[in-house]
């Protein structure tokens, strides 16, 4: 690999191209919806996942406006109930699983290993197409009468309600599947599509983070799929699996619901440690500190991941020996993770370091992402759980790890590779504002909730008591700051698909492999196939490993 | 980039030859493997209780199990060619058999582990018998 | 990059050739792609059972005179010879993936006709069972007995009886669903092998529903003792 | 009143009350957390803030000022010290945790049963159920639940106690209250409620399970009282009128849903409920006479009112007696 000597400002000349790049070569509506290029597949899926945030933010905001007052100011408590729902599997299911890897991953992916192309190109477009479905079955659930079950469809609330239960479940089923395929593509592609002489250790951490991340979707989503699957047959036949009016047990539910539900944390925040990775490198100039660790750490965490569903029952009854090994268990996940946040803390020490917008989020997302790991550990410890269980605490702290540091870091990504996808430049004054709005807007949302939670405030409530008014309303002034953040940014990348500056061939001076194909790439990425010879990371000073 | 009829080397982890030297087993050996199976089953069914009364009791379904793993080993090994197929292959999908046992052993371990409640003045009710009061 | 083909060559006449997809240098790499995609899909095939396995078992554990009692009242013999010809359809399979790799057109075709004819007679014995439920008052899914219920007597006193013919509904309902999706797939392979598809050149499509029909073996080979001889 | 024994003092007043034996030491495990969490959080956020501003690109074409990619030292001190410092809050947590679910033998027992979506409270000897809990200080006191429908959870903060409460299965939580707090009573012995309508004293006892569309009114009290308080038995409220005994019913079955003020809720108002006249869903005509009233407790789903959801749980002859329903029909005429 060349050392590359970034010079953003000088625009690439015109004509310079061998070919025409990925978004010029073919034109018009099937040449979208018919595509097998994995660059055309990951903007399709990077407009749809994007639509979902906004659908799941609004139902955010109608959220937090209600509890503005303390017997909720906007929805009876039936309607509240069916919003938070929808938020839950809009944010879960549709926005934030496929998010990195099938919009950020499918671009990128094939770009790092040098290839032209995912390994199954039909199955990445089959894919999409099943997450397509997946969503417009979800919106007929709520065109027929809406899902009131939260997110996790415990039983046997879910059973007894009469409500769209059945076609909700086949949606998240639907959406499983195109999740399992999406990870089933990239471990064929990173097994087989490495450009010559890309060993394992010359791979980027993002392919490490998305390897990992994909070895939990193939491995954990069936047994979510048969979960609804059966959910669905007990909604409709009273097969009685989950059922205790018919013998089931409704614990055993929730261990096969959380032995998929846990891992998909994991699958949602792996690929965002590895985008994150990524962007600190970059604007850091400098050699990702401690490369073997983090790629090591990803592994890890995947595989400790299977092993503390558990850490969600702690108050359903489930056995104290049971109790035990998940705690410790989960305690085993802080390590790989502390050693991760540290890592990119000493990658950015001592570099050159440029604050552009990407590397704002990425900062936002460092100190996001340590509320959220340490808060964790509280989560994880026997005796406070068992008070901080169900609880605000809870809430704010999975909206630390899932969306002030996945969709941070998700945002970080969009941010970073938009020269790369679109070839031209946004704002980037505007991205830095809303980069400090969103992070400032976060944390005036989810403080006030820690601060409820551990006063014991359970969560799912639609009427609450007065003492926490002032809490909620902190949080719900948070949230529209969050709220105009989040409109900026589409509004100005939006703006830059038409207006925005003409990128840099090689923005930021990245130095793997995606930024060496032509800005935007060609049809088939390259117009040289790509040899790596040198090291990873090489800002030019020769980094060794 | 056209390679035409580009022959390089090192993709990955695949092992690049035109030919692929693929595994082809005797007809003697898939006929040998295919009895084998059928005597297991044999097997299975003639020390099983409800056929040949033998009371075997908590031991019965192990046995079963273990019957039917080789079973299912012969078939993986032979008639899958996992005997002869690569290390990432036989991974994939052992590795699935590894993360299953998981849940497994959690959930079971959960349920036989349970602590029975006793209630009110009561003889102790089992945990075990959902719903029955 | 990739615009070429590569086209294998026909290992002797009456075969037709393959070209190799653009974004694949090697038959050999894309062999090996879909194949390692294909073990995967059958990971996840696993964890989807297994899921109804760790119910089975739990339930087991729990009201084990249900399932005793509950598993009497399938006929075994019906089950032993459904885990025989399925045996059979496994051996023929994994002979008709031999046929392919060494181009013997008429006997993959004459294999993969025996494999779908043992299917078809897996899934009669299976209509033979479900419907000697249904006229003893046992239906899939609905829990209910009907009143002059053949099995009612040996039932009676049992808790939730249902729950252990719900399962075995689910299980090999899920299961025959797969022997159904394998016996299309079989036919779609022999009708393109007549053609002289497949042939030692480029036969994935064989060896991966091969690998598939395996599958459905494995999973019964571990349902049959479960359900039909449960200890 | 008895001065309580804080075992651990709330440095930043962020937790609820401690009020059982085992809330000091959650409090001081969660404070050690909070002190080690805030520690890393400052060490991260300065280094971060410290780096991205002394370390900044100035020039487009500045090189890195250091080039180290690894430091043995270093990474194995920060995989050691996190590893530490998480055994030690697994292992006090589990120590922690034992205490919780272990009740003493001769804890007090009580009985609970959860529905959609209310709490029937039974105390140890009474034959009826109670809207709130009294328990004697200093006494272990033990509730074994059960569930009528779905999945509850009964959780008391100034307790640090919850569990859920799982239909099917007899769930067991147990505390020993320290601090006493009784129901502030006014000169006529009815509790005193604040400016919103809460009654004041006692502790809080919420649903912290989503149960549906009451899950948040599940809102109980758990009223710590001395031994003698305790020995009168203040539970045992049952009055001695038809009438009363019938609002004492609906206090108990009833709040969750249905308003006195006539504002709409889960279901229609009981105020001027007896005689009024409306339709059903599926576009029937009716009129509440007693008769009616008495189905509607007894079979909810045969009938449902025109706008509202068929939600409503049954209340069998074991859980709501033929002279209860009685009581609330005498209380109801009484609503105009």
């Amino acid at each position: 690999m060349t050392t590359y000597v970034p010079d953003i400002e000088k625009a690439p000349e015109a004509g310079s191209r061998k070919e025409p790049s990925y978004l010029d070569v073919t034109k018009g509506f099937w040449s979208w919806a018919g595509t097998l290029d994995h660059k055309r597949i990951g903007l399709m899926y990077l407009v749809g996942v994007t639509a979902a945030f906004l659908c799941g933010g609004i139902l955010a905001l109608l959220i937090r406006l209600h509890l503005w007052t303390p017997d909720g100011a906007i929805f009876e408590n039936a309607v509240y109930n069916q919003v938070f729902t929808l938020h839950g599997v809009f944010m879960v299911f549709i926005f934030i699983i496929p998010a990195i890897p099938a919009s950020l991953g499918n671009f990128v992916l094939p770009l790092m290993l040098g290839a032209p192309d995912v390994a199954l190109p039909r199955l990445n477009l089959a894919s999409f197409y099943l997450w397509l479905t997946g969503t417009i079955m979800a919106i007929y659930s709520i065109l027929s009468g809406a899902v009131d079950t939260g997110w996790t469809f415990y039983t046997p609330y879910s059973l007894q309600t009469q409500q769209a239960v059945v076609s909700m479940g086949l949606a998240v089923f639907t959406l499983g599947f195109s999740s399992i395929f999406t990870g089933l593509n990239f471990i064929v592609t990173i097994h087989k599509m490495r450009a010559r002489g890309q060993t394992w250790f010359k791979l980027p951490l993002f392919c490490w983070a998305i390897y990992a991340t994909s070895v939990l979707q193939v491995l954990a989503t069936p047994v979510l799929g048969i979960t609804v699957l059966l959910l669905a047959f007990e909604h409709l036949y009273h097969i009685g699996i989950f059922d205790p009016a018919h013998g089931g047990d409704p614990v055993l539910f929730q261990h096969f619901f959380w032995f998929y539900s846990h891992p998909a944390v994991y699958i949602m925040i792996l690929p965002a440690m590895g985008v994150i990775s990524e962007v600190v490198t970059v604007h850091s100039r400098k050699p990702l500190f401690g490369y073997k660790l983090l790629a090591f750490s990803s592994i890890s965490i995947a595989v400790i991941s299977f092993l503390v569903w558990g850490h969600h029952m702690f108050t359903s009854g489930e056995s104290e020996f049971v109790m035990l090994a998940f705690s410790f268990l989960t305690m085993l996940v802080a390590i790989p993770t502390a050693i991760k946040e540290f890592s990119w803390v000493a990658t950015i020490w001592g570099g050159s370091v440029a604050l552009t917008a990407p590397m704002l989020y990425a900062i936002a997302f460092l100190i996001i992402f340590a509320i959220g790991g340490l808060t964790g550990v509280f989560l994880g410890t026997l005796s406070v759980d068992i008070h901080l269980h169900d609880t605000y605490f809870v809430v704010a702290h999975f909206h630390a790890v899932m969306m002030g540091s996945t969709a941070l870091a998700f945002f970080a990504g969009v941010h970073h590779w938009w020269p790369k996808m679109f070839g031209r430049m946004y704002n980037e004054t505007l991205a830095k504002i809303s980069a400090i709005l969103i992070l400032v807007g976060f944390n005036v949302t989810f403080l006030p909730q820690f601060a409820m939670g551990s006063q014991g405030m359970p969560r799912r409530y639609a009427t609450y008591i007065p003492e926490w008014q002032i809490y909620h309303q902190w949080s719900t002034v948070g949230a529209v700051i969050l709220g105009i953040g989040f409109a900026l940014m589409l509004g100005y990348l939006i703006h830059s698909l038409f207006a925005g500056r003409k990128a840099a061939a090689n923005e930021w001076g990245g130095v793997t492999m995606d930024w060496e194909s032509p800005t935007p790439p060609n049809l088939y990425n390259f117009d040289e196939e790509p040899v790596v010879t040198g090291e990873l990371y090489d800002y030019g000073h020769g980094a060794k490993h | 980039m056209a390679h035409g009829t580009d022959t390089s080397h090192g993709h990955g982890d695949t092992v690049v030859d035109h030919s692929h030297h693929a595994h082809v087993c005797s007809f003697q050996a898939f006929f040998g493997i295919y009895v084998t199976l059928l005597f297991l089953t044999f097997v299975t069914v003639a020390i099983a209780e409800p056929v040949s009364g033998l009371h075997l009791g908590s031991a019965s379904m192990l046995v079963a199990m273990a019957v039917a793993a080789v079973k299912a080993a012969l078939v993986m090994t032979v008639f899958m060619h996992l005997r002869w197929d690569t290390a990432m292959n036989n991974l994939a999908f052992l590795g699935s058999l590894i993360f299953l046992s998981l849940l497994f052993l959690f959930t079971l371990a959960d349920h036989s582990t349970r602590q029975v409640a006793d209630p009110i003045g009561g003889t102790p009710v089992e945990v075990k018998r959902f719903g029955q009061d | 990059m990739g615009h070429s083909t590569i086209v294998t060559p026909t290992p002797q006449g009456g075969f037709q050739t393959h070209t190799v997809a653009h974004h694949f240098k090697t038959a050999e790499q894309e062999f090996q792609s879909a194949k390692l995609a294909f073990w995967l899909f059958l990971a996840t095939e696993v964890m989807l059972f297994g899921g109804l396995f760790a119910a089975y078992i739990y339930y087991h554990d729990v009201y084990p005179e249900t399932f005793q009692k509950g598993g009497a009242l399938l006929d075994w013999k019906l089950g032993a010879l459904n885990t025989g010809l399925l045996l059979t359809s496994s051996w023929t399979m994994a002979m008709g993936v031999r046929a392919s790799q060494l181009s013997q057109r008429k006997q993959l075709v004459w294999w993969l006709v025996a494999t779908v004819v043992c299917a078809a007679g897996f899934m009669v014995v299976k209509y033979i069972e479900y419907s000697t439920k249904y006229h003893h008052g046992i239906f899939a899914f609905t829990g209910l007995f009907s009143p002059d219920d053949h099995y009612a007597p040996d039932l009676q006193g049992l808790a939730y009886p249902q729950l252990y013919f719900n399962l075995y509904f689910t299980m090999t309902g899920i299961h025959g669903l797969h022997v159904l999706i394998g016996m299309i797939a079989i036919a779609w392979l022999i009708w393109r092998g007549a053609q002289g598809r497949f042939h030692s050149g480029w036969y994935t499509p064989v060896e991966l529903v091969g690998l598939y029909w395996h599958v459905v073996d494995l999973i019964w080979i571990f349902l049959f003792p479960l359900l039909y001889l449960v200890p | 009143m008895v001065q309580p024994v804080i075992a651990f003092q709330d440095p930043l007043g962020q937790l609820p009350p401690q009020a059982s034996t085992f809330a000091g030491d959650v409090d001081e495990l969660f404070y050690f957390l909070v002190w080690v969490s805030l520690a890393s959080f400052g060490l991260i956020l300065a280094l971060l803030v410290y780096s991205s501003i002394a370390h900044r690109r100035k020039t487009p074409d500045q090189p890195a000022l250091s080039n180290t990619t690894h430091n043995t030292t270093l990474e194995v001190v920060w995989t050691l010290i996190p590893t530490v410092v998480v055994m030690l809050a697994f292992a006090w947590g589990l120590k922690g945790n034992l205490d919780q679910q272990v009740a003493p033998a001769d804890a007090l027992q009580y009985r609970v049963e959860a529905f959609k979506w209310g709490w029937n409270f039974y105390h140890p000897g009474a034959t009826t159920a109670s809207e709130h809990i009294y328990v004697p200080v200093d006494k272990p006191v033990k509730f074994t639940m059960t569930s009528r429908d779905v999945l509850h959870s009964f959780y008391v903060p100034a307790m640090r106690a919850k569990r859920d409460v799982v239909p099917g299965v007899k769930q067991i939580v147990w505390f020993q209250p320290t601090v006493e707090n009784g129901p502030l009573l006014d000169a006529a012995g009815q509790p005193q409620t604040d400016a919103f309508g809460n009654l004041i004293g006692g502790f809080d006892l919420f649903c912290s399970e989503y149960c549906g569309d009451g899950h948040s009114v599940m809102h109980r009290k758990v009223y710590v009282v001395s031994q003698e308080q305790f020995d009168e038995k203040p539970w045992d409220l049952l009055p001695e009128d038809p009438v009363g005994r019938g609002e004492f019913y609906y206090k108990l079955n009833c709040v969750a849903c249905h308003s006195v003020d006539g504002s709409r809720l889960v279901g229609p108002s009981f105020l001027g409920l007896v005689g009024r006249e409306g339709r059903h869903t599926d576009g029937n005509a009716y009129t509440a006479d007693e008769a009616y009233i008495r189905e509607s407790i007894r079979k909810p789903m045969a009938k449902v009112v025109e706008g509202y959801a068929p939600v409503m749980p049954e209340f069998t002859e074991a859980q709501l007696s033929d002279e209860a329903v009685g009581d609330i029909l005498e209380w109801l005429k009484t609503l105009k």
